[in-house]
């Protein structure tokens, strides 16, 4: 019997059912169609485990005490948690809605002693839930990840051409315009958001997967698996995005103009660079230095030339570990309580609204920049500026391919495109500092 | 305007215009590091010490002896192949 | 002074002398003898380690302070343990024992209380304590090994055969009757077993490392050293234990049957076949989720064919870096006070009656499904359900040569093999909804 | 009998009875996929694309250049082994 | 305002200046001289992050909440750490003093409940005080490190000649001598040590890497910084260093001699040596056995032969994940407060010292086995016990090839230089055993 | 002399006379395990089994059947090259 009554199949809430199959579908998204596979397939799994009925890998030990309602184990951390609830007491919906909303709002050691107490009676952290207190709670996840993506980008074509930081620095107006967005919902009276959950949701605007966790983790965790889907789905979308919204923004004679050959960079100037970068957030945003401290790091390991074996490892094994756990942690958020939300839509009709204002205001930087400066800049390289490395800067070059068949404009994205990182890093820095 | 569509807009002051001071110092920072490192390095850098730790990760899958006699054998075959 | 009285020659017990002894018995069946070196020479140096005397690298921080007896430190440690000891008072036999049963059964707040006592005096955590709370108290580590095993199987036998998965489940009669052989010695009056310790016991005719840590440290955590070593041991002895049995059982004409190639199995079902387990898993066997989804995860990773770089990480790197820690980890249990009890003989003698059950009921339903089928297979396979990949699908092939030197079983019984995996896992669920 | 020999013929039972549940529902599952496979999907799918930022771990520990020369010596090497 | 205010240019102190010169510094020694480039650059890195004003990235979130100092977060904090403080309080320097030696001195339970209070009010861990908690705190990261370079050592040379284990002793002179030099120093008024301090920079003279961090993390960990940094930079300087002393010791007669050829060492030799280095800490040492246990691990997976891919990702995956983690969290302890301190001055100056006593103690034991015994030994190989595996021995073979192009003392150096390192875990031992 | 003075000779005599104690103790031990295994153990043991799932990390990265026509290749060469 127990096995029946502890069956998934008995136990399966509508919920539950819809967010396995959301899980699927990001599978299928992955596999099939290519979207970032490295996180949507940990990600897609992540979400079926989380909402396996009655597993509650997704939840604490206490967690997973007050779903069973044992009256015994409810008395018990009734007293940690402050509910009033007397053993033998009748477990009622409202009992359960006391506890849940207690743990919810508990302090640091009321958690401790609740989780402890869970611990006694048998109870344990599900799988999912440690991923996620270890990865992201403690925010190491991204940033390793950030490090691992600093050893594995190249400066040169930005070093070679520093004015194109400014297409990144344009580009972050996708990042505000969308916090903009969430207020204007909110105004409407279409949706309710809280000005943490619009930076949050702004921050999808970055193109950029760890950042957008980063960010989501420190200022709504609740959200973080609505944000990292959309932020990963849309960033394997650029191809379709951005095209029409460069298109529109530019003449084809925009589109056909020719850049100079970059410069080659030397050695030196890669190896200072994170440095001159680090400084720059040692004196004016120290809320980034995280983020921007592992971005260089990794690139200085990179670029240094003599610690190869720790680069190496940056980029492959320790990258590689730190996104299967990223991934399902992330996944571990994909619960119906928490996505099945209006927010969700919101969040998702916003993501597609952020990078379609970064796009634009990339390009449009590019042509202002025109009108100021004597040496031309091809516009579509202004789109790049979103980050979605390398995808972005791969679409500016197709788009002027079509324009001009002789004009390769690969290299003169790459520097935006790079540019983009730093400038969501600096955006995530300051949303940081202003709200939390 | 409620209250959140104010912070919003404040939000949105305050970051751009952070984002770009900070990038056009960048920019100026990088041009700066660029100029300087022209003038007083020299242009190639002798080579760092390697640390003796630091073994190469991927050996050589082919062992020195057979490179060898692979090379002489490819120099071989190539001057033939001109002739 | 301190350097002699502190040494391992002065402290030595003859318990210590006897389990390092047996630790390098391990290491000797490991190197020499080539029995599962992968785990054994870990956890027979974890071992050795473990009884260094005075060293404590297998105890926690109380641990240490207790067994160190300074009166001012136990006199603080018995407010928080709450024993009966006053500052001062003579340091008994009694009261050492006193305090060993106290910390056996403190809660976790008292146990977070009297480590954190035995910091402030200076005490810490012995490394093979640490490595065992992370890796093993968790259950990440097993966890972790189940998705690099995953990683690195291929289902290609099983989907062209799937009628083999019912030969994994018969095997699995090795747990259940294993757990009765130990029910029947606690009978019987020669040992004794509680229902925990009897399943952890059975466990090991899964013929599967990870599965059986993963189960005796949620059911039986003290008997984890004794049962990873009987069943990596006997893991190693399957080409001694199988045969025998194999050939008792099989007439030559049986032993000579000539099974039919395989079909080529698609891409497509690769893919799909870890999701159909785990919707089972989901609809049937929540309890199973933790093994069974890692597994399946590893499996996609590898079969999706987009997350090369996560799958190459989840064989090689991920899997070696915990088997270390997981070795080193069950080698921290090999202390004498739990090893060298007559229930260790119990565990081993229980194993190989495990391993040699499950092989007779692998072997016996190859023969009731020639009954009951046209298609006829070769009742050698059935022995290869037990799990112990890939060597007991070598065995088959083996014994199956020396009947007819045309038969070639090895790929018909990798279908059997790997679905012994799944079969212990879903019975390693079961056991743990219905005991924990 | 006592009560532990009880609880393990008890758990015997719901565990074998399981076990062979569980695998039986996925020989039918199996099955019913393959046949689905192979009605629906195209024999050999579109490969998807790959994630551009997945370089290949193990690079190529002979450089193009050599391989292709390499490559040409065996080909002349076999075309004279024929001979 | 809030991003002027809370900006690195607005907060800086004089004394973060210096540290991030200092990181600085240690960059360029490691990138253009090659100073031990994959520790020093971590560290470098790690110490200028940590400076990085209002960043708190080296403070846990009790300090950080400390140093922002709101009001109604310290009526909270004073009574957790006993701090008599009422809310409302004018903020003073004194008032800032009393917080921080509170924590300072603060017992486990109280750090516990400061850090779950902080972490309510909204601060957090800094990312590298995580890192150090979890990699030195633990002390498992210079016990990895160990393990790898065990895995890393090939006793051969040291099996083919033992008798070379006593100049690995003799070096250890360094150790103890710079302990007395530190002693000698605090009499004469110059600088204040305690024991613990002058061990733990008597340990820099084993110039070896991770024992100087152990050790340091267990006996001073306020100065691990410091220790560190002089440990690494010295053995960079070997080459510098030794030679003159070498010279000065010998005759150029003695430095013509010519060693013979070393027997071939068996593989039993090899896998058996780590076993009875691991027999001899159980029976001597306890206090030994975290290093050299892992050490003896890892020189036992490499020689076995079965657990290749253990062993390799121990040599290369592992320890670089940990080089890596190992490095930041040194150079968290790279703060000012710490670092700009007359000790650091007294901690370089000895360190210098601790190099040249062991050089000097080595070549003189030398000198005296030749007075000894018939076979003669080329005095230069002494050097080589200090360890700095590998640059000891090639300035042995260098100094050696100076006074007889045809003399190679490579080989012969790798004895006393390998048994170098066993003699300063076994020093650590030691100073640990009767100082802790 | 003050106390941390004399503690620092005291840890000195200590330390010094146990790290002479302890490697002396190897030394010896060394000596003796190099003189039973030599008299003992056979002087190539004989290879113990590989374990079944440790797969070779580093792939050959020439195929095997391209490996033999290198080898041939060479063989060949070498033939001609002492000619
Ligand atoms: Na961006
Ligand atoms: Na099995
Ligand atoms: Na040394």
């Amino acid at each position: 019997m127990t096995l029946w009554t502890g069956s998934g199949l008995f136990n399966i809430e509508i919920g539950q059912v819809v967010m396995i199959a959301i899980g699927f579908l990001l599978l299928f998204l992955a596999i099939r169609k290519g979207f970032e596979p490295l996180l949507l397939v940990p990600i897609g799994f992540g979400g079926i485990l989380a909402n396996i009925p009655e597993a509650g890998l997704a939840l604490s030990a206490a967690e997973n005490a007050i779903h069973m309602a044992k009256p015994e184990v409810l008395a018990a951390l009734a007293s940690a948690l402050d509910v009033s609830y007397q053993s033998g007491q009748v477990v009622t919906a409202e009992v359960m809605d006391a506890f849940k909303y207690a743990y919810k709002e508990a302090s640091s050691a009321e958690l401790a002693m609740a989780n402890g107490l869970a611990q006694d009676f048998g109870y344990g952290n599900g799988m999912l839930y440690n991923f996620y207190t270890v990865v992201i709670g403690s925010t190491v996840g991204p940033l390793l990840i950030f490090m691992g993506v600093g050893a594995m980008t190249d400066f040169g074509p930005l070093l070679a051409n520093p004015k194109t930081l400014l297409l990144g620095a344009a580009a972050q107006f996708g990042i505000f315009g969308t916090v903009l967005g969430a207020a204007l919902l909110d105004w409407l009276g279409i949706l309710d958001f809280t000005i943490l959950e619009a930076a949050a949701i702004g921050i999808i605007g970055g193109a950029d997967g760890p950042t957008s966790i980063y960010v989501s983790s420190v200022l709504a965790p609740h959200l973080i698996g609505a944000i990292a889907v959309s932020a990963y789905a849309y960033m394997a979308l650029v191809p379709m995005i951005q095209p029409p919204i460069m298109k529109a923004l530019t003449s084809p004679e925009e589109r056909k103009i020719k850049m100079s050959q970059l410069r080659p960079v030397s050695k030196q100037e890669k190896i200072i660079f994170p440095l001159v970068v680090l400084i720059a957030v040692v004196l004016f945003l120290p809320d980034a230095a995280p983020l921007l401290g592992m971005f260089c790091f990794g690139n200085l390991m990179r670029e240094c030339g003599v610690v190869e074996r720790l680069s190496d490892t940056a980029q492959n094994a320790l990258i590689n570990i730190v996104t299967i756990f990223l991934g399902l942690s992330v996944g571990s958020k994909l619960m119906a309580d928490k996505f099945l939300d209006p927010q969700t839509l919101g969040i998702l009709g916003l993501g597609i609204v952020a990078f379609g204002v970064g796009t634009a205001s990339g390009v449009l930087m590019a042509k202002l920049m025109n009108k100021l400066s004597k040496e031309q800049i091809n516009p579509l390289i202004g789109s790049a500026g979103v980050s979605a490395v390398p995808m972005a800067a791969r679409v500016s070059n197709k788009v002027g391919l079509e324009a001009n068949p002789q004009n390769f404009l690969l290299m003169h994205a790459m520097g935006p495109n790079v540019a983009g990182v730093i400038g969501s890093a600096v955006a995530a820095g300051v949303m940081i500092k202003l709200l939390s | 305007m409620n209250d959140l569509m104010s912070q919003a807009v404040d939000l949105m002051i305050a970051g751009m215009g952070f984002v770009f001071a900070f990038l056009v110092v960048l920019v100026f920072a990088t041009l700066l590091m660029s100029k300087l490192i022209s003038r007083f390095a020299p242009p190639e850098p002798a080579t760092p010490a390697r640390t003796p730790r630091a073994k190469p990760k991927a050996p050589a899958s082919v062992d020195p002896d057979t490179a060898e006699a692979i090379k002489k054998a490819i120099a071989q075959f190539r001057s033939r192949h001109k002739k």
